[in-house]
C-alpha cells in the first residue's frame, strides 16, 4: 500500500470531527461517516489518526471499516456508478446491466477506471423499485436501464 | 443462590442458576466438545463468541439447537447432548470448518497438538461432503510469530487475548462473511504492527494458524559445526513445564533431566538463565535502592516507581503504548541478555575464544525472546549476544528428534560458572517472583540485616493486579505486581492519573508470568496447569540451599573478577540498556 | 416557536390547525387557493418529482394562479411516479400519475384552469382510518 | 371553466389496457361527438382501479355507476342508455358474490378498496416537514393522552390488547416486549427504532420516515414513557439520506414545540431522540448486531439470551421495535385497541404494508389488512403480471423468506400462515416472478446476498452458506450431480439448526422453499442439462439452421467474441466453444435462422 502523507489541515479536520463526538470510542461509526463524507474515502493513514483520537486500536477501526460496505478505502471515480442489485432490480435484469458496465469500462465491482473517471459499485435497493433496474451515477438516478443503454449513459460523462 | 433442576441425557442434574449447559454437563462428567470456547478459571480470561457451533445440544421444546457454551440452564430443561440430530449437526459443522482448512496436517507445526485435529478425530470425520473454495492468505513471518491465516477458523481466541487480555490491539476480525479473518490492521505484517510478540495468541490458537518461528534447524546446524562452541541457557519456567511434552504430570520439575537432555544434544556447556536472574537482581536491586535513596533524600528528578524490565514483550509494549514513561523502567537488561553479554565476554575470555566462535542458545518459555535477542542494542559488531532462542516446545521437538528418551534420563547438574543459581533466580518464572527475589536482596543490602523469613506470601498468587507493602525495617516499601498486559495497562494508567503510588512494580506480559508464556507446552485452556507449574517453581526455590541472589558465589566471583560492583561502568555497558519511543 | 405546555394546549392547537386547513380546503369561494401536493419520497425524486414541483411553481406563478404547492411523502404508486395530488377548492382531491413537464402543463391548463379532467387520474383504492 | 355534466372514467391500468380500454375510449369519444355531447361529457383514462380481474372498468361520475368487464361492443349501449337516457346498463354492473346483488352506486361500496392505511395514514397526505400538518391529523394526541391520562401499565395493556406484533419480521407481540423491558429494573433504559431496512425490495420503513416521521417519534416517546426510558435512538441506514433529513427536521420541530425534550406537556416526562447511522450491513437488522453497531463495533450478533430488554445498548435494558411497528402505535392509542383488533386475523391483528415489486404491473407500496390473500394483493391491487405473462411465484420475507407458488395464492396472509407455507412475513417485501424466472437462479441470488451480508462469526453461516451457494452455482452451470439436491437439503437443515442469529437460521429458506415447490426445475438442470426458464446461460445453446440461413453475415458482424463464421451468402456456423451465449445473433437474425435450445 503506498503511504500517503496527510496534509496538516486534513489531520486537523479529522481531529475536529472526533472532538465533535467527544472522542468517544463508541462514536466510531459516526466519526467514520463524517470523515468519509468529507474526504471521499478512508485510507489507512486516516484510520490511524481516528484510532489515535478515539484511543482505540487501529486494527479495531480497520475491522469496522471492512465490516460495513458503506465505508471504502479506495477513492471513488469522478463519476461513481452504482447498480442496484435489490431483488426487484435483479429480476428485471440488473445483472446484465452490471455486466455491460463492467465490460464497457473494463473494471470490476469496487474498482475505478485508470483515468479515475468512473468507478462501479453495487447497491442493495435504493428503494426505487418501481423503476427497476436502477442505476445511479453520482446523484442522478437512471430508471429502467437496459444493457443497451449503458453505452449512452457512460458517454454522458465521458467528456466532463 | 437459586438452584436449577434439569436433566442432561436423562440424568437429573442440580446446579446453581447462571450455570451454562456446558458447565452443568461437565459437572456430571459429560464433556460436550468445544472448539472456540476457552475459559481460564481464576485468570479472568474467557473467550465465548458462540461462533464455532460445535458444542450444540438439543434442548427439548426449542426450535434450534443451542450452543452449550453460552446457553444458561433453566428450570426443568431437558437436554440431549448426543442425539442423532446433534451428532449430525456437529459433524456437518466440523466438515464445514475442514472444508475451508488446508489439508496439510502432516507437515503442520501443530500436528499432534492441534485442537482442530483432535476434534475431527473425536467426531469421526472420514469424509468431507461439502467441498469448495478455500480461503487463501499471504503467510506472515515476523521475528517471533508466524501467521498462517489459511488455517484460521475464526474462533477469535487470539483476538480476545490480544485485545481484552493484553490490550495490545494488534489483531481484529476484519471483513465479513466467508472473507472474514483475524488480522492486523490493513493486513500488515506483524513486524510492522505494535505487536509485542507476547505470544498469547500462539498459546491459545486451536490450529496451526499462529505458531512460533521454528529455529531448531539453526541450532542443529550450530551443534554440528566443530568450529563453534555452543552453550545453552535455560529459563526458570522451562523446567516446570517441559515434562508435559513427554506425558509427565503438569508441575513436574525436570531440571536434572533437562540438563541431561541438553548435554546429550551436544551443547558444550549447559548453563542456567537463573544465574543471570541472580545477576539481574544485583543490578536492578541496586538501581532500586539508588533511586529510592535519592527519592528519600528529596531529589525531585528521580522517578519512582521503578518497573521491572525482564520481559521483552512488556518492554515493547511500553515503547509503543507508553513512550512517555520509558525512563521509569529499570535499565537492567533481561536475564537472557545479561547471560549472553557475560557469556560472550567473561566466559569467552575464560575459554580463550572469540565471541564469533561462540554460539549462545537460550531455551525460553517465550516467543518474544526470539525478537529480543535480535534487537540491535544487544549486538556487538553485528554479532548477537544470544544467537538463538528456542521455546520450550521447540526444545521438546529437538529432544524427540534426537531419539532421547526424556523420561528415562538421569538427573544431572548445570555446568559452572554460569550454571549456579539461587532460589531467587528460580522464582523469576512466575508472576511475583522477580519482585520477591529483588526484595530479598534489597532488604538485606538496605537494612544490612538478615531477613527473618524468605517467603513473601503477600507477593504470591494469581490475582491479575496485586499490591503489598513490605517493611524495610521501618521503611514501608510499596510493591505492585501485574501480569497480563491489560493489567499492566491499568496499573500504569492509575500511576499516570496519580491514583496509586508504588516504589517498585513487577510486570510480566503473560498471564501467570513466564510459566504461562507463549512458548510453553499448550495448556489447552486448563488454568490448573499454570498453577501446578507455579507451585513447582516455589518448591524448587524452597529446596535450594541458597535463596538470595547476592549469596550466589559465582555472582560474587563475577563481580570480583570482572564487573567490579553493581552499576559499575562495565556493568552498565554490559548489563544495562536503553528504550525507544516506537510510536 | 413557543412550546406546547399541556395536553389542553395541544388539543387547542390541533383545532386551530384543522380549521385553518378546512378553511383552505372546503371553501367554495373561487378566490380560494388551489392546492398541489407533490410526492417527494426517494422514488418520486428519483423519477423527477423535484422538477415536477419546480414546473408547478413556475407555471402557476406565470399564470398568476393563487396556489399552494407543497411536498408530501410517498403515495404508494411507485409505478406511476412522479405522483401529484391536486385539490381544487370545494372539490375532492385527485391524484395524477406520471406527471412530467407536459403533464404539468396539461393539468394546469385543463384541470386547474378549466375544471376538465385529465387522463392519468389514479383512483383511490384504499380506506383511511376514518372511513 | 368548462362545466362537464358527466365524466366517464376508464381504467387505463395495464391489465385493462390489455383488454382494449383504449378502443373503448375511442369509441366512446366518437359516439359522444356524433351525438353532439362533447361539451357535456368527458371521457378520461385513469390509472389502475385495482380490480383488474373484472377489467376493463368504467366509472361514471357524478352518479358513481361502476361498470365491470366492459367490451368495445358495450359502448353503444352505455352511451344510448346511460348517457342519453340516464338509465344504468344493469348487465354490466358488478354483482356482489356474497349477496348476489347488483351494485350500482360505487359510493359506499369499497369492495375494490382492499387497502386500509394505518401505518401509511399520513404518507402522501401531509407535508412531512411541517409538524402542524401532523398535529392537525391527531398528531401527538396519543402521546398527550398517555402522559396526562394513562399510567404506563394502562398504555401497555392497550398495546397488548390491540394484538400488535412486530412488523420487522419476527412478529413478537409488541406490548409484551414493552412489558418485559418495563419490568427490568435499571436507572437507564433506551428505546431504539430499527430503521435499518435491509431487505432488498422492501422500502416501507423508508417511506414512512420520509412521509410521516413524527408518527415514529411520537410512538418512541410513548414507548419511553411505558418502559421508563428517557432516551430514544433511531438506527437508520445511511443509504436513506432523505429519510435522515426529514427525521432531523421532525426532531427539531418536535423539540421546539416541547413534544420531545424535557418536561413534555408539563408532565415531567423527559424524552430525547438521537440518530445513529448504519453503514451497509444487512445483519444489523438483527437487534443484537444493531446494538453493537450503535456502540461503534462490528455489527456481529451475540447469542440471546440475554435479550436487549435485559442487556442492550451500553448494557442497559433496551426496547427495539421497527419503524412500521411504531407507526401503528399512535393510531392504536387514538382509535383504541378494540378498533384495531377487529382488523386482521385471529392471531395477526391490524394491517401490513407490502412493497410490491418484480414482474407486477402496479409496483408500489400497499397496506392491507392481515388475512388478505396473495391473489387479492397480486391481481386486485397489483394489477397482475407484467407483459401478460404467467405468474410463477412470489417471494416474501426477503432473503429469509421463501417462494410461494400458485397453490398459495388463496392463503390469507398472516405471520403464521406464511411460516406454515415455508416462507415468512419478514419486513414485507413481495417480489413477483413470472415464467421467465429460473427458481434455481433465484435461490442462488438470495444465497449470494446472505453470503455477502453474513457477518462471518459462526461456521454454519460463514462456510455453510458459501457451500450452498457453490452447489447452486454448480447446478446453474449444468454441472450438477445426482446427489447435489439432497446435499442442498441436508446442509440447509443443519444451517437452520445451528446458525447463531436469525440471518443464518433463515438463510437456507429460499433454497428449501424453491426445492420443495420447484424440485422439477432443479432436476431439469441436473438431469437434463436444461433451464426451463431459459435463464441459465451455460445451459443454453444457439445454433444456426442451415436451411434458413441466407449468409447475410449480420450475426457474424454482431457477435462480440467472433464465435460465428461462414462465407457470404453461405450458411454460417456457431463455434460452441467460443460462444458466450449473449444472444445477440438470436436477436439480430432477420430470418429466424437461429435456434435457442
Amino acid at each position: 500500500m503506498p503511504k500517503i502523507k496527510l496534509a496538516e489541515n486534513t489531520v486537523q479536520l479529522i481531529k475536529d470531527i472526533c472532538k465533535e463526538f467527544e472522542n468517544k470510542e463508541s462514536e466510531l461509526i459516526n466519526v467514520l461517516h463524517q470523515v468519509q463524507s468529507k474526504l471521499g474515502y478512508l485510507p489507512a493513514e486516516v484510520q490511524e489518526v481516528i484510532a489515535k483520537e478515539l484511543k482505540t486500536s487501529v486494527a479495531k477501526v480497520y475491522g469496522v471499516v471492512t465490516f460495513y460496505s458503506f465505508f471504502t478505502m479506495i477513492p471513488q471515480g469522478e463519476n461513481p456508478i452504482s447498480i442496484c442489485m435489490g431483488t426487484a432490480c435483479y429480476v428485471r435484469g440488473a445483472e446484465q446491466v452490471l455486466n455491460e458496465f463492467k465490460r464497457q469500462l473494463k473494471v470490476e465491482v469496487g474498482e475505478s477506471t485508470e483515468d479515475g473517471k468512473f468507478s462501479i459499485n453495487c447497491l442493495r435497493c435504493v428503494g426505487a423499485c418501481g423503476l427497476a433496474p436502477v442505476v445511479t451515477v453520482g446523484e442522478k438516478v437512471y430508471g429502467r436501464v437496459a444493457p443497451t443503454d449503458v453505452k449512452k449513459i457512460i458517454a454522458e460523462y465521458k467528456n466532463h | 443462590m437459586d438452584i436449577v433442576n434439569l436433566t442432561i441425557d436423562n440424568k437429573p442434574v442440580v446446579v446453581k442458576s447462571g450455570t451454562t449447559i456446558l458447565e452443568a454437563a461437565s459437572g456430571v462428567g459429560m464433556h460436550i466438545p468445544t472448539l472456540c470456547h476457552m475459559k481460564l478459571e481464576d485468570l479472568n480470561i474467557e473467550n465465548k463468541p458462540g461462533g464455532c457451533r460445535i458444542c450444540v445440544v438439543e434442548v427439548e421444546g426449542r426450535r434450534n439447537l443451542a450452543p452449550a457454551c453460552c446457553t444458561d440452564v433453566s428450570e426443568g430443561m431437558k437436554i440431549n447432548t448426543h442425539s442423532m440430530r446433534v451428532i449430525n449437526a456437529r459433524r456437518t459443522v466440523m466438515e464445514l470448518i475442514l472444508s475451508d482448512h488446508p489439508f496439510d496436517c502432516l507437515i503442520c507445526a501443530k500436528s499432534g497438538n492441534c485442537d482442530l485435529q483432535d476434534m475431527a478425530h473425536n467426531l469421526g470425520i472420514r469424509e468431507i461432503h461439502y467441498k469448495g473454495e478455500q480461503s487463501t492468505y499471504r503467510e506472515d513471518t515476523s521475528p517471533a510469530i508466524i501467521r498462517e491465516v489459511d488455517k484460521c477458523i475464526m474462533c477469535r481466541r487470539c483476538e480476545t487475548m490480544c485485545n481484552e487480555v493484553q490490550t495490545v490491539g494488534v489483531l481484529s476480525a476484519i471483513n465479513r462473511g466467508f472473507e472474514s479473518v483475524v488480522s492486523p490492521a490493513f493486513e500488515m505484517n506483524l513486524d510492522h504492527s505494535v505487536c509485542t510478540y507476547c505470544g498469547q495468541c500462539v498459546a491459545v490458537c486451536p490450529t496451526g494458524a499462529l505458531t512460533e518461528v521454528d529455529e531448531t534447524g539453526k541450532v542443529i546446524r550450530a551443534l554440528s559445526d566443530p568450529t563453534k562452541t555452543v552453550i545453552v541457557q535455560t529459563a526458570p519456567a522451562v523446567r516446570a513445564a517441559l515434562g508435559e511434552e513427554f506425558g509427565m504430570e503438569a508441575g513436574s520439575l525436570v531440571t536434572g533431566k533437562l540438563v541431561a537432555a541438553l548435554r546429550r544434544l551436544g551443547f558444550d556447556h549447559v548453563f542456567d538463565t537463573d544465574f543471570a536472574a541472580d545477576l539481574t537482581i544485583m543490578e536492578e536491586g541496586t538501581e532500586l535502592l539508588n533511586r529510592l535513596g535519592k527519592h528519600l533524600a528529596g531529589d525531585k528528578e528521580v522517578k519512582l516507581p521503578i518497573l521491572t524490565s525482564c520481559c521483552p514483550a512488556w518492554v515493547k509494549f511500553f515503547e509503543h503504548q507508553f513512550p512517555e514513561m520509558k525512563d521509569i523502567p529499570s535499565t537492567a537488561r533481561s536475564p537472557q541478555q545479561m547471560f549472553g553479554a557475560i557469556a560472550k565476554t567473561y566466559f569467552a575470555d575464560q575459554l580463550g575464544i572469540k565471541r564469533e566462535d561462540m554460539v549462545v542458545v537460550s531455551i525460553m518459555p517465550c516467543v518474544a525472546k526470539k525478537y529480543e535477542c535480535g534487537r540491535d542494542e544487544f549486538k556487538t559488531n553485528d554479532n548477537p549476544d544470544v544467537d538463538h532462542a528456542l521455546t520450550t516446545r521447540e526444545l521438546a521437538a529437538l529432544i524427540k528428534l534426537s531419539n532421547i528418551d526424556f523420561t528415562a534420563l538421569p538427573n544431572e547438574d548445570f555446568d559452572n560458572p554460569l550454571g549456579e543459581s539461587t532460589g531467587a533466580g528460580v522464582i523469576f518464572g512466575t508472576t511475583g517472583g522477580v519482585i520477591e527475589a529483588a526484595v530479598r536482596t534489597a532488604y538485606e543490602v538496605h537494612t544490612k540485616k538478615e531477613l527473618p523469613k524468605l517467603d513473601f506470601e503477600e507477593l504470591r498468587g494469581m490475582e491479575g493486579i496485586r499490591e503489598a507493602t513490605i517493611d524495610f525495617d521501618g521503611l514501608p516499601i510499596k510493591i505492585g505486581i501485574a501480569h497480563g498486559l491489560g493489567n499492566a495497562r491499568k496499573l500504569l494508567e492509575d500511576i499516570q492519573a496519580g491514583k496509586s503510588e508504588f516504589h517498585a512494580i513487577e510486570i510480566m506480559s503473560c498471564p501467570g508470568g513466564c510459566i504461562g508464556g507463549g512458548g510453553q507446552p499448550y495448556h489447552h485452556g486448563d488454568a490448573g496447569i499454570l498453577k501446578k507449574r507455579q507451585a513447582a517453581l516455589y518448591t524448587e526455590d524452597k529446596n535450594k540451599t541458597l535463596r538470595k541472589s547476592h549469596e550466589n558465589p559465582h555472582i560474587i566471583e563475577l563481580y570480583e573478577k570482572f564487573l567490579g560492583e553493581p552499576m559499575s561502568e562495565k556493568a552498565h555497558h554490559l548489563l544495562h540498556t536503553e528504550y525507544f519511543d516506537r510510536t | 416557536m413557543t412550546k406546547i405546555k399541556s395536553l389542553a394546549d395541544l388539543r387547542k392547537m390541533k383545532e386551530e390547525a384543522q380549521s385553518k386547513i378546512k378553511l383552505r380546503e372546503n371553501s367554495t369561494n373561487p378566490d380560494q387557493v388551489v392546492q398541489v401536493k407533490v410526492g417527494m419520497a426517494t422514488c418520486g425524486i428519483a423519477s423527477g418529482a423535484k422538477d415536477t414541483m419546480k414546473y408547478f411553481v413556475e407555471e402557476l406563478e406565470q399564470e398568476a394562479i393563487d396556489a399552494v404547492v407543497t411536498q408530501t411523502g410517498c403515495m404508494g404508486y411507485c409505478y406511476a411516479e412522479p405522483t401529484v395530488e391536486v385539490k381544487l377548492p370545494g372539490k375532492e382531491p385527485l391524484v395524477y400519475g406520471h406527471v412530467n413537464k407536459e403533464k404539468v402543463h396539461e393539468i394546469i391548463d385543463k384541470y386547474i384552469k378549466r375544471g376538465e379532467l385529465v387522463d392519468g387520474i389514479i383512483p383511490v383504492s384504499f380506506k383511511t382510518i376514518d372511513d | 371553466m368548462t362545466d362537464y355534466k358527466m365524466h366517464l372514467l376508464i381504467c387505463g391500468g395495464t391489465g385493462c389496457k390489455a383488454s382494449e380500454s383504449d378502443e373503448i375510449k375511442n369509441r366512446l369519444n366518437q359516439l359522444i361527438g356524433d351525438l353532439g355531447l362533447a361539451d357535456e361529457v368527458q371521457v378520461v383514462l385513469t390509472g389502475c382501479f385495482g380490480f383488474c380481474e373484472k377489467g376493463p372498468i368504467i366509472k361514471v361520475l357524478p352518479d358513481n355507476t361502476f361498470y365491470v368487464q366492459v367490451t368495445p361492443n358495450d359502448v353503444v349501449e352505455i352511451v344510448e342508455e346511460h348517457i342519453v337516457k340516464g338509465r344504468p346498463v344493469k348487465r354490466l354492473l358488478y354483482t356482489d358474490p356474497n349477496s348476489a346483488e347488483q351494485i350500482s352506486d360505487s359510493k359506499g361500496m369499497d369492495f375494490y378498496k382492499k387497502q386500509i392505511r394505518i401505518a401509511l395514514k399520513n404518507c402522501g397526505f401531509i407535508n412531512p416537514e411541517n409538524i402542524d400538518e401532523y398535529i392537525a391529523r391527531d398528531g401527538y394526541q396519543a402521546l398527550g393522552k398517555c402522559l396526562s391520562e394513562l399510567t404506563p401499565e394502562e398504555v401497555i395493556k392497550e398495546v397488548k390488547d390491540s394484538g400488535l406484533r412486530g412488523r420487522g419480521g419476527g412478529g413478537f407481540p409488541t406490548g409484551l416486549k414493552w412489558e418485559i423491558t418495563k419490568n427490568v429494573e435499571n436507572d437507564q433504559k433506551y428505546v431504539v427504532c430499527n430503521a435499518d431496512e435491509g431487505d432488498p425490495g422492501a422500502f416501507m420503513d423508508r417511506s414512512i420516515l420520509e412521509g410521516d416521521p413524527h408518527s415514529v417519534l411520537e410512538a418512541m416517546a410513548i414507548c419511553g414513557y411505558c418502559i421508563g426510558a428517557d432516551k430514544g435512538l433511531v438506527y437508520i441506514r445511511a443509504e436513506y439520506p432523505l429519510a435522515i433529513q426529514r427525521l432531523k427536521i421532525a426532531i427539531k420541530q418536535a423539540e421546539e414545540y416541547g413534544l420531545i425534550g424535557d418536561d413534555i406537556l408539563g408532565t415531567g416526562f423527559n424524552f430525547h431522540i438521537e440518530l445513529r447511522y448504519g453503514a451497509g450491513a444487512f445483519v444489523c437488522g438483527e437487534e443484537t448486531a444493531l446494538i453493537h453497531s450503535m456502540e461503534g463495533l462490528r455489527g456481529e450478533p451475540t447469542f440471546k439470551p440475554p435479550f436487549p430488554s435485559v442487556s442492550g445498548y451500553m448494557g442497559k435494558p433496551t426496547n427495539v421495535n421497527n419503524v412500521e411497528t411504531f407507526a401503528n402505535i399512535p393510531v392504536i392509542l387514538n382509535k383504541g385497541a378494540e378498533w384495531f383488533s377487529k382488523i386482521g386475523t385471529e392471531k395477526s391483528k391490524g394491517t401490513k404494508v407490502f412493497a410490491l415489486a418484480g414482474k407486477i404491473n402496479n409496483v408500489g407500496l400497499i397496506e392491507v389488512p392481515m388475512g388478505t390473500t396473495l391473489r387479492e394483493v397480486i391481481y386486485d391491487i397489483g394489477g397482475g403480471i407484467k407483459d401478460g405473462k404467467e405468474f410463477k411465484a412470489v417471494q416474501t420475507g426477503g432473503p429469509s423468506g421463501g417462494c410461494l407458488t400458485k397453490d398459495s395464492l388463496d392463503i390469507p396472509i398472516d405471520y403464521d400462515n406464511l411460516l406454515a407455507s415455508g416462507s415468512m412475513m419478514g419486513s414485507g417485501g413481495m417480489i413477483v416472478m413470472d415464467e421467465s424466472d429460473c427458481m434455481v437462479s433465484i435461490a442462488k441470488f438470495y444465497l449470494d446476498f446472505t453470503l455477502e451480508e453474513s457477518c462471518g462469526k459462526c461456521t454454519p453461516c460463514r462456510v455453510g452458506n458459501k457451500r450452498l451457494y457453490e452447489l447452486l452455482d454448480k447446478i446453474t452451470q449444468g454441472k450438477g450431480e445426482e446427489q447435489d439436491i439432497e446435499k442442498l437439503k441436508d446442509l440447509s437443515v443443519v444451517i437452520k439448526d445451528t446458525a447463531l442469529c436469525g440471518l443464518g437460521q433463515t438463510s437456507p429458506n429460499p433454497v428449501l422453499s424453491t426445492i420443495s415447490n420447484f424440485e422439477h426445475e432443479y432436476k431439469a438442470h441436473v438431469h437434463d442439462g436444461k433451464c426451463p426458464a431459459g435463464q441459465c446461460k451455460s445451459l443454453l445453446r444457439y445454433d444456426i439452421v442451415e436451411d434458413l440461413c441466407t449468409g447475410c453475415t449480420l450475426c457474424f458482424r454482431n457477435c462480440p467474441v467472433g464465435a460465428i463464421s461462414g462465407e457470404r451468402r453461405a450458411p454460417h456456423f456457431i463455434d460452441q466453444t467460443l460462444c458466450i451465449k449473449c444472444g445477440v445473433c438470436f436477436e439480430k437474425c432477420k430470418f429466424n435462422a437461429i435456434t435457442l435450445t
